[in-house]
């Protein structure tokens, strides 16, 4: 991605519940709110470092990531819905409520 | 004419204080603070009855008559709600003999009206919906929607939900006191504009209707392994002093009355559904009893079986709420986003108009010999005078209907006047 | 005495003159000595029973009930009560008239003794005759409806008349027939217009009537005819004794396999055709007390009582009457060693019924406890698989009927014959006392010298410690082999069936996991998932097995968090999941998602 | 890779200073922390929302993360070393002093 592409921050997005693919049908929608955007400026020398002992094979080739994520640091409670059998469903931590680079 | 009407003091009309900074008042007071003291007593002793009948009670309800505490009322979901009740009802307990099948309202007239309601509704949903794309959608959906659409109204929402949802065992099918006091918070914290969108939307078919049954959450705080006796159910909601106020609120602004257009009282259907609203997580829960799209049929979790001699107030109190005008005409009103407009002056009438028979709702209302009603006609000048229109000097307040409710029982004729008398 | 309604209603208009008579209540007798005088309350109140005034205006015949005015009353007088109503108009006052004999006090006024009368107290004058419409001339206000009181002497209950009109407009003609009141218990007089009850009425016969009146304004040609009806509501007295239902007032039962507290043993049943005393006060006024001196039936068994209104036949009138559940219930769980032979005798009292027979009766249970012998069949054999892992369901023992037994709490155990090939443990399930055999020790399955094992079941009951012992071998199938490498600890990990199949996992008995392929329409009970074995789990049960380690069976046993599309067990567990459900027991935590969206993980992808 | 894999955690390495590709040339040896393994368990239902509303496009292609990151969460402070200059330095954050799934 072009470098200073938009930052990590919170987006939000107003989805049906059905679309969430979570297996409940229901007419519903909800506010989603995600994570998303770049995390060049959070790099640190531990990454560059992590980086470079990889592409040298030092590190076994288990799952490593040097490069901070954009993730939620902080989750919304729950969110209540009901569903086409009339019958109440609550899903706890489906939309981000902060977010940085980690 | 008789002379002892001049000498008498004039009990003039003062605007209401709530009963908080009434209390707060007379406890100011070294007269009043005793005389309330001495009632306080005078209503703790096990025999009502008797320590009523003695002087010093009756001198201490004399003194508090003419006192603030007299007709101070509360606001809903005011700070000190629950105090502000608790002083209500040691005076008015003192002042009727407890047991009236009506009780006057602790709460303050409701002066906001559907329209508001409408008003902002539009503004938050920006629905100057197109009608006939209204027509066909699920309003009930949409109100979820909407609902969902405000962090706050979602929180209160989702909160209530997951806990009358959360099965505690085989036997226990939730807990019922934690899912009111949830669905209580929500109808306080939540504006009305999402509030009575979800509670009153309108539906053409049955899984919109289901969708509005299902608001509450039945299965969890209305519906129980047994259906008690009506009666018994309002004496255990009498005992508690929030329930009583909102049941109380509940007839004093939904109570059907034959001489308004709307068949509510002053009017107002936002009064009428804010009070129904307010029953919602309490021992007299209403909700509507089945899924049919039009007939609105709403009820608390009782029946009349088991009344004895008392079946007659019995079905007069389940009437109240199965078949009452004034709380149908209120919800369709809602789900229609209709609303009566009311000029604050109100109709006019010439004086003498000849008596005209209005649209009679089919139903039977209130008062029939079986009650030991002490209130069958409703004072509606009250509530207008309560809405904050000062009584003895406007010149335009002369219109005032007189509210004689007559008891349609199978067959007989009803009788309605309209009278117009200038103060 | 009591009156015939508990409210009245009248108009009273401006300069009405002194003396118009305004309406006659009524009171009728409860004994036919009595004779019924009437007084006022002292003060006029409001809509909501303020207060307003001393009643200086309206006086009371004592001895016949008509209120009359005793003074006019002016505009100054309703300007007067008018403001002390708020400054409204004032639209409804009432007093209270008592009865004679009542001791009830102003303030405390309510049926039988008080009622009270209601005028619409209107700012005009009397309007002339000719402007009143036939119902004006004909009926009150509000309508009218009676109460009466059965096995009563019969008494006048109402009086036609509008007193005001006839007095004020008497050259109008007004005539009234009482329509079906013939073939009723009701009479008319068309001279003194009074209606009264031909005799005493039986509310058990019939207990709503609805009488319908004529009423027939001005002659001639311009007559005008106006009906209305009333009802009359009998109101009951406890005046049936309570009886057998069907005649029965035995019931006999045997306690054996159900020995729960709050097992219900048997039921009788009492009819009572009066629905009074209310709900509110029938449990405390009709009783029941079991019999009995012997201490140790007071402290086992309970009678329940829950009565129910009902529908009673009466003359092709449907009645309401009262049916008594009366429920004998086991108050403790009874040892298994308890046998006894019992006749209970409970003692049902309509405390408040006041008829000449007696409000009591007697129902008679009839209670055979019989003692239960615990036996175990004879001898157990089972096959165990040497790669089986710990806590692989084996089989199952039970005690003789232990699927029928409540309240009766049986531990079972095993003793080893050999204590170097010992692998098998035993719990027991609470749900149907059965003992489960499980893998408790993998080490012994893997020595070839333990070709069998060998124990004796000990089936124990907890309260009396009778035992029942039976054999049980156990024989050994396959053989060992090296664990797979890499594989988790719980079969619920594994995602894909080839993950499932190539692992074992604690409580499989084969030492594989068994992969179980859902039917993966949306959230459902047949969820894709892996487990130890798909006989036990998931079936949406924790059982006693796999209750002692959560790795065993999360699906059925997690109290924690599962994340996608599903359907929370009863307090624990999965009921129905989307997709495959998969766990992770040491973070508590399972996940219910659908195979496609099992997608590569986003590691490279998603910088 | 198998579900159930090395959960994310510490993991640990000795590497020579050079070998980190900083640019600074010295003989000395650091313990380099790094964080790896697998965030299965840490997955939570705004991923798997997530995840879905991408899979259908609703997500626009900006750069969303829909799976839990082992990641450090906390870093070591400093190390400082002498190089073949015989000047020492001293890197901050280097290594990783705990690790979890974000």
């Amino acid at each position: 991605a072009r470098s200073g592409a938009r930052p990590c921050g919170l987006r939000e997005l107003e989805v049906s519940v059905s679309e969430l693919g979570l297996g409940y049908t229901s007419d519903e929608t909800v506010l989603f709110r995600y994570c998303a955007g770049a995390c060049e400026a959070a790099v640190r020398i531990y990454d560059l470092g992590l980086r470079r002992l990889r592409q040298r094979r030092r590190v076994r080739k288990e799952r490593v990531r040097a490069h901070p994520c954009c993730r939620p640091t902080a989750y919304e409670d729950e969110v209540s819905f009901l569903d086409v059998h009339s019958r109440y469903h609550t899903l706890q931590e489906l939309s981000a409520r902060e977010c940085a680079c980690v | 004419s008789p002379s002892s009407l001049q000498g008498s003091e004039l009990h003039g009309w003062r605007p209401p204080v709530d009963c908080v900074r009434a209390n707060e008042l007379c406890a100011a007071e070294s007269n009043c603070s005793s005389r309330y003291r001495t009632l306080r007593q005078c209503l703790a002793g096990r025999d009502r009855n008797t320590m009523l009948a003695n002087k010093e009670c009756q001198a201490a309800l004399e003194v508090l008559q003419e006192s603030p505490l007299y007709d101070c009322r509360c606001k809903r979901a005011m700070k000190k709600e629950l105090q502000c009740l608790q002083i209500y009802w040691s005076i008015h307990l003192g002042l009727t003999e407890g047991g009236e099948f009506y009780e006057a309202s602790p709460y303050e007239p409701v002066t906001s009206r559907l329209s508001d309601i409408f008003r902002l509704a539009s503004i938050f949903s920006g629905t100057g919906a197109d009608p006939v794309v209204s027509a066909k959608s699920n309003h009930c959906l949409d109100a979820a929607k909407a609902c969902n659409l405000n962090d706050n109204c979602k929180k209160l929402r989702s909160s209530y939900i997951s806990i009358c949802n959360r099965e505690i065992s085989s036997t226990e099918r939730c807990n019922r006191r934690k899912c009111h006091k949830a669905l209580r918070q929500f109808f306080d914290r939540v504006p009305s504009e999402y509030t009575y969108r979800m509670l009153f939307c309108s539906c053409q078919d049955q899984a919109c209707a289901e969708r509005r049954r299902q608001t509450i959450l039945p299965s969890c705080s209305y519906e129980d392994k047994e259906k008690p006796n009506c009666l018994d159910l309002r004496t255990l909601c009498r005992i508690d002093h929030l329930c009583r106020s909102r049941l109380a609120d509940f007839h004093a602004n939904c109570r059907a009355s034959y001489r308004t257009l709307t068949s509510c009282p002053a009017d107002n259907y936002q009064a009428c559904l804010g009070s129904y609203a307010g029953m919602i997580g309490f021992d007299m829960t209403p909700n509507y009893v089945d899924s049919s799209p039009t007939g609105i049929v709403v009820s608390p979790w009782c029946n009349c079986r088991g009344s004895g001699n008392q079946e007659e107030e019995c079905e007069k109190f389940l009437r109240d709420f199965t078949e009452n005008p004034c709380l149908r005409n209120a919800i369709q009103a809602f789900g229609n986003g209709t609303d009566v407009n009311m000029s604050p002056k109100g109709p006019s009438f010439p004086a003498t108009q000849a008596p005209r028979v209005e649209k009679t709702p089919s139903l039977p209302d209130d008062l029939s010999d079986s009650t030991s009603l002490g209130t069958s006609v409703i004072t509606t000048c009250t509530s207008i005078q309560e809405q904050g229109l000062k009584a003895n000097n406007s010149k335009e307040l002369s219109m005032c209907f007189t509210e004689l409710t007559t008891n349609i029982s199978p067959g007989s004729k009803k009788v309605i006047k309209l009278y117009s008398g200038s103060s | 005495l009591y009156f015939s309604r508990d409210a009245y209603w009248e108009r009273l208009y401006v300069d009405q003159p002194a003396g118009t008579p305004l309406l006659y209540v009524h009171a009728l007798r409860d004994a036919p000595e009595e004779v019924p005088s009437f007084r006022l309350g002292q003060h006029l109140y409001s809509a909501y029973r303020t207060r307003l005034h001393e009643n200086d205006w309206i006086r009371i015949h004592e001895d016949t009930g008509l209120l009359y005015l005793n003074q006019s009353l002016d505009h100054s007088s309703w300007e007067q009560l008018s403001i002390r109503n708020g400054g409204f108009p004032l639209l409804t006052i009432f007093l209270q008239v008592f009865l004679g004999s009542t001791t009830q006090r102003e303030g405390e006024c309510h049926w039988p003794g008080c009622a009270r009368v209601y005028f619409s107290f209107i700012n005009d004058s009397f309007p002339e005759c000719s402007f009143l419409k036939p119902q004006d001339l004909c009926i009150p206000e509000t309508g009218l409806s009676f109460r009466i009181r059965e096995n009563r002497p019969p008494g006048t209950f109402y009086q036609f008349q509008l007193l005001p009109v006839q007095s004020l407009c008497q050259n109008v003609s007004v005539v009234y027939r009482l329509l079906e009141g013939e073939n009723l218990p009701f009479h008319f007089d068309p001279d003194s217009l009074e209606v009264s009850t031909r005799w005493a009425l039986d509310r058990e016969l019939q207990e709503k009537y609805v009488l319908e009146a004529e009423c027939i304004v001005g002659t001639g040609d311009n007559q005008e005819k106006v009906t209305v009806s009333f009802p009359v509501t009998v109101y009951d007295e406890d005046d049936s004794a309570p009886t057998f239902s069907g005649g029965v007032d035995t019931a006999s039962a045997v306690v054996e396999f159900k020995r729960k507290e709050g097992t219900v043993v048997a039921t009788l049943h009492v009819f009572d055709a009066d629905v009074v005393p209310a709900s509110g006060e029938l449990v405390r006024r009709y009783t029941s007390t079991l019999l009995s001196g012997d201490s140790w039936v007071q402290q086992n068994f309970r009678v329940e009582h829950s009565p129910n209104e009902t529908l009673a036949q009466a003359n092709n009138n449907s009645v309401r009457a009262t049916m008594h559940d009366y429920k004998l219930v086991l108050n403790r769980s009874l040892p298994i060693s308890e046998s006894r032979v019992l006749q209970l005798v409970v003692l049902v009292n309509d405390s408040d019924f006041q008829g000449p027979e007696t409000g009591v009766l007697f129902l008679h249970f009839n209670v055979s406890v019989l003692p239960v012998t615990l036996n175990l069949p004879s001898a157990y054999s089972f096959p165990v698989n040497r790669r089986a892992h710990r806590y692989a369901q084996i089989g199952k023992v039970c005690v003789e009927n232990c699927q029928e037994f409540s309240g009766i709490y049986i531990q079972y155990k095993l003793q080893p014959s050999s204590t170097n090939c010992s692998a098998l443990g035993v719990v027991t399930s609470t749900e149907d006392t059965s003992g489960t055999l499980f893998v408790n020790d993998t080490e012994a399955l893997q020595r070839s010298e333990c070709t069998e094992l060998q124990y004796t079941v000990v089936a124990t009951d907890r309260q009396t410690r009778q035992q029942a012992q039976a054999s049980l071998l156990v024989t050994m199938e396959g053989t060992s082999v090296v664990e797979e490498v890499d594989c988790p600890k719980s079969c619920a990990v594994n995602k894909r069936r080839s993950e499932c199949e190539e692992c074992g996992g604690l409580g499989s008995p084969t030492g594989r996991c068994e992969w179980r392929q859902g039917d993966g329409k949306g959230i459902t009970r047949n969820f894709s998932t892996c487990s130890p074995s798909t006989r036990t789990c998931p079936d949406g049960h924790c059982d006693a097995v796999e209750s002692r380690d959560i790795n065993i069976c999360p699906q059925d046993c997690l109290r924690g968090s599962i994340v996608g599309g599903h359907e929370p067990g009863e307090r624990r567990g999965i009921k129905a999941g989307y997709g495959t459900c998969y766990c992770f027991p040491d973070e508590k935590k399972c996940f219910c998602e659908p195979e496609d969206s099992q997608g590569p993980l986003c590691d490279e992808l998603c910088r």
